[in-house]
């Protein structure tokens, strides 16, 4: 029996090529964790401003002065993309917010498992805030998967219930232009945030504030307010510091003839 | 609130306006185009010049009507190019929703030329396995489509009997809207050695302009600017009046150039009106 | 300029095209602004849109991958054969048809309804979403590592390789000869993208030359923007003149 | 009840799939292309919670007789015709998608919905440059350079002389700065993507969880 668990382990190989993706997973999984104890252990860390963040509060406020609702969708893409994630930890704290001032938070959803998701995050964050008796979950609405119908649904709320604030984080394809244009014809705030690089451009001119992919990231870890969670930013940071050396050396020598820095990163064939 | 302001805060709905009309306009009454052609579709135009009367082509017809304003004013020309020089045409697809207009522009097309189904031309409809039926086919045709669209057994069909793979054929074209053309370069061209022309839609054109360099592919017609480029080409060879892709390409252009003009008209307010008034001004009126 | 036909009432096709034409003018109708046409429209395609999906999953998903594998897996309980009915072969090892394994999925499928019957189960669901959120997040670990981060790096590397033909030999890529252009294009490029980088690192003070960088990195990052912006132009009119070659070639029958 | 047993099957089920992208192992392997396949079950599940919640919304707009409560017909109409036609209309072999009446549907209805609400973006991207592209700043200047000269270099507008580089610039636009700041951009998504789903995985990212009450 255990000879045969033996054997089985040893039959264990890691898949070729795929070194090199092993090495750093387990070097950023070293700082996430070396950053993670140092948090735990009371350090805080300052993270530099990121304009669309300190715009959150205040466009919350706005939509509560006017009297107005606040509209929030997660982008067009199921829970399985980390995106969409992100975007979720946003709502809880955008949700909390509304909930102590009593503003209005639509959600209207594309898929159905992130619509049950974000029912139970602003259902907690209305429950913390002790107004869980204003929460109204029909707020919190499934319309269609199909990208467009969505998009013509979602132009229809915005252009009927106008929103005073608009925020679009997640995942977003062609629709991005869509929607930031209406919602920028009624004359909302809107927060833009997305990691899809191809729609950036658009939440750019059409947005007031606009999350630029990692900054989405960023964001939901900031957000939390918990000192474990932003550590991660710093592990992130580790990341980019290590693969900003690692272009920098690596092109110098590369271009003096050495194939090395290329064979690391799994680049020759 | 002056001209200035007035330019600066155009109402959306004129410029939706003026985009309606200025594409509208050459869509209806489309000119002869004074456009550069390109060095890949030239080629690709040279390449089915030099088809030899007689011989046999296959079209992979991999785009639905979702693609046509793309794709199929290429797919036009090239009938007509080839029928015009009594080419026989084998036509299959890998997408689904494609075989219906292929055989309605096929069908369209041949009766111009007096051309047979069956006998100078046939389509063999669609069959599910991208990269598997572009493999196949370089062993038999006749196995992976035993029948052609309309079910009619390709034993019976006249224009099948001597052809069984990519040795029969002098040049397989992929007329493709997603990444068929991979499978054929790989499959086609660099299994089995048939030559291979291309036209591809613009998001995927830039994937496959290695293909050309490597000579792996004889020619490539990119989008719309390359449809038109080919219309171009067909206008002087054959007299082909210019069609749909021309029409397309004058009013991409003309609604380019709308979207220039307003850029400039917003910022030409923008900019007398910062010189008119100043800062102290401004601010007093916030 | 000949109407030679407008599409026929009578027949399904030429029904069918005046209806995607009604329905394309009620979506254009949105450019002017909300009114009862949109609205109709609207509220059509969101019903159509959710009822077609509910026969795709059914079809493409439910159907042959939960009933039918149960049902195999039922009627090979049902001849005794214990293993085939799991899906496993005679060794134990597990064969492509899952059969009765789909119990667990169903069962986590199962779970999700539970919170709509009753919040003291809400907890059941939620193991359903840990397990799908933590697949995907087990996906995009390693997925998000390689084809994001490593690609990029190894495409930033590669351009100086093609410079050497000693490098370029050993990583089997084509030498280049560098010529000027070639070689100020590839520095801009390593600086752009090394300036971008800098951009986003968010626990260090915007000092010095860290604020250049940083600078330097949004002015790409904005000329990119811009560049994206208007190469997808050209494309967004092609679909518009896709719609409007339907309603005049296709409907009004209009040619030229 | 804690959130426990949950943040064990997300590290449980994360920890497979990772293992699998590494680990030559046939079990593992196996089991994991098994998961891959149909984790999408869960997602056909919860379409019905999908389908409830918009049943909810057009019923209470429907009892309130609400502002617009007529459309909800609309919804309630084109959602049933294709559900009879899709889900329980056979017509010889053919069924669901590929039944004439379902298919007519979408080819009639679905599709040109689609494809117009796609097409208006040309009427938005010509309304977003308007008014976006103003030379505020030097970034809003560079942003609207790069735009013009791109679109420029798309089509034949300006011919002759100088202006038959513009379609070169275009393509050292897209191809040099564009490319640098994308890679950026990718590599700060990949790294912030990946310390997310480690996050997840590793239990401190939990929000997605909701509450843990009850």
């Amino acid at each position: 029996m255990i000879f045969n668990f033996l054997n089985l382990i040893f039959q264990i190989q890691i898949k070729e090529g795929k070194g090199p993706v092993f090495l750093v997973l387990v070097l950023f999984i070293c700082a996430l964790v070396f950053f993670l104890d140092k948090a735990r252990k009371g350090a805080s860390f300052k993270i530099r401003k990121i304009a669309g963040l300190d715009a959150v509060n205040e466009a919350i406020g706005r939509a509560t002065e006017m009297g107005k609702s606040i509209l929030y969708t997660t982008g067009l893409e199921t829970a399985s993309h980390i995106a969409t994630i992100a975007s979720l930890t946003i709502l809880s704290r955008v949700a909390k917010r509304a909930a102590r001032y009593g503003t209005r938070l639509q959600v209207p959803s594309f898929d159905p498992i992130v619509m049950t998701l974000s029912q139970e995050i602003v259902r907690e964050s209305y429950l913390e805030e002790g107004m869980i008796d204003s929460f109204r979950k029909d707020d919190i609405f499934y319309l269609t998967q199909e990208q467009f119908a969505y998009t013509a649904a979602v132009e229809g709320v915005l252009i009927r219930e106008k929103p005073a604030t608009v925020f679009l984080m997640g995942y977003f394809y062609a629709e991005s232009l869509l929607l930031a244009e209406t919602g920028n014809s009624i004359g909302a705030i809107q927060i833009a945030g997305t990691d899809a690089v191809t729609q950036l451009p658009f939440f750019i001119v059409s947005c007031d504030y606009t999350l630029i992919g990692e900054e989405l990231y960023a964001a939901s870890a900031y957000l939390s307010e918990d000192s474990s969670i932003i550590s991660s930013l710093k592990a992130q940071d580790f990341g980019k510091a290590l693969l900003w050396i690692f272009l920098f050396i690596g092109s110098i020598f590369t271009f003096f003839g050495s194939v090395k820095f290329l064979s690391i990163i799994g680049g020759s064939s | 609130m002056n001209i200035w302001d007035k330019l600066q805060s155009i109402d959306r709905r004129w410029i939706f306006l003026v985009m309606f009309i200025v594409i509208i306009i050459p869509l209806m009454n489309p000119k002869s185009l004074d456009i550069n052609v390109s060095e890949p579709t030239r080629k690709a135009f040279e390449r089915i010049e030099n088809v030899p009367s007689g011989s046999n082509v296959l079209i992979s017809w991999d785009f639905d009507p979702g693609s046509q304003a793309e794709l199929l004013p290429t797919a036009k020309a090239m009938l007509h190019q080839l029928f015009e020089k009594n080419v026989n045409i084998v036509v299959i697809t890998l997408w689904p929703a494609a075989p219906t207009l292929a055989d309605t522009t096929l069908n369209e097309i041949s009766t111009l030329y007096n051309k047979q189904e069956g006998v100078d031309w046939v389509n063999l409809g669609f069959k599910p396995g991208l990269d598997i039926v572009v493999k196949s086919m370089g062993s038999d045709i006749h196995e992976i489509f035993p029948a052609d669209d309309k079910g009619k057994r390709v034993e019976n069909i006249p224009l099948m009997k001597d052809i069984r793979n990519y040795d029969d054929f002098n040049l397989v074209i992929d007329l493709s809207a997603g990444s068929s053309v991979d499978f054929y370069v790989e499959q086609a061209h660099g299994a089995y050695g048939a030559d291979l022309v291309a036209a591809a839609t613009g998001v995927m054109i830039g994937d496959f302009y290695p293909y050309l360099e490597a000579n792996q592919l004889q020619g490539l017609v990119g989008a719309l600017v390359g449809a038109a480029e080919y219309e171009k080409l067909m206008e002087k060879a054959y007299g082909l009046e210019p069609d749909k892709a021309t029409a397309g390409m004058q009013a991409q252009a003309k609604a380019h150039l709308a979207i220039i003009i307003f850029i400039v008209l917003g910022n030409i307010g923008f900019f007398a009106k910062r010189k008119k008034t100043s800062p102290k001004l401004e601010s007093l009126n916030k | 300029m000949i109407f030679n036909l407008i599409a026929p009432f009578n027949t399904p096709e030429g029904l069918g095209i005046w209806i995607a034409a009604f329905l394309t003018l009620c979506i254009f109708s949105f450019l002017y602004k909300d009114n009862p046409f949109y609205k109709f429209a609207e509220h059509l395609f969101v019903g159509v849109s959710t009822g077609y999906y509910i026969s795709i999953y059914y079809w493409n998903t439910l159907k042959p991958n939960l009933i039918d594998e149960l049902r195999k897996g039922f009627s090979a309980l049902g001849e005794g054969n214990v293993q085939k009915a799991f899906g496993l072969d005679e060794n134990g090892s597990i064969i492509a048809e899952p059969h009765l394994r789909m119990v667990v999925p169903l069962m986590l499928g199962i779970f999700i309804f539970l919170i709509f019957i009753s919040r003291k189960n809400a907890w059941l669901s939620r193991i359903s979403f840990a397990w799908y959120i933590g697949v995907a997040s087990g996906i995009a670990i390693p997925a998000s590592m390689a084809t994001r981060v490593l690609i990029q790096a190894q495409g930033s590397v590669r351009d100086f390789c093609i410079f050497n033909a000693g490098c370029a030999n050993a990583a089997g890529l084509d030498p280049q000869t560098a010529t000027t252009s070639l070689w100020i294009n590839s520095a801009l490029l390593l600086i752009g993208t090394l300036c971008a980088v800098a951009y986003f690192f968010f626990s260090l003070p915007s000092k010095g030359v860290l604020k250049a960088m940083n600078k330097v990195g949004i002015y790409f990052l904005m000329i990119s923007f811009g560049a994206s912006f208007g190469y997808t132009v050209m494309a967004r009119i092609s679909l518009l003149i896709g719609r409007f070659q339907f309603l005049f070639y296709d409907w009004l029958g209009i040619n030229i | 009840m804690s959130n426990r047993g949950p943040l064990a099957v997300a590290f449980i089920a994360g920890m497979l799939m990772i293992g699998d992208y590494f680990l030559d192992w046939g079990p593992l392997n196996s089991y994991a292309e098994w998961v891959q396949k149909y984790y999408i079950i869960i997602a056909a599940f919860a379409i019905v919670l999908g389908v409830a919640s918009l049943f909810k919304l057009h019923l209470g707009k429907l009892k309130r007789k609400e502002d617009g409560w007529r459309y909800s017909i609309v919804t309630f109409f084109g959602f049933f015709a294709m559900i009879v036609t899709g889900l329980f209309m056979t017509s010889g072999d053919l069924t669901g998608t590929k039944h004439p009446w379902n298919a007519w549907l979408y080819t009639n209805v679905q599709l040109p919905l689609g494809a117009t609400m796609f097409s208006l973006l040309a009427f938005f991207i010509a309304s977003a440059a308007y008014r976006a592209f103003r030379a505020r700043s030097l970034e809003a200047t560079l942003l609207l350079l790069a735009a013009c000269l791109v679109m420029l270099g798309q089509v034949p507008i300006l011919t002759g002389g100088v202006f038959e580089s513009l379609p070169e610039i275009k393509q050292w636009i897209l191809d040099i700065p564009n490319m640098a700041s994308k890679r950026a951009i990718m590599i700060g998504v990949g790294l912030g993507m990946m310390s997310t789903a480690l996050k997840i995985i590793f239990g401190i990212e939990r929000t997605y969880l909701g509450g843990s009450e009850e």
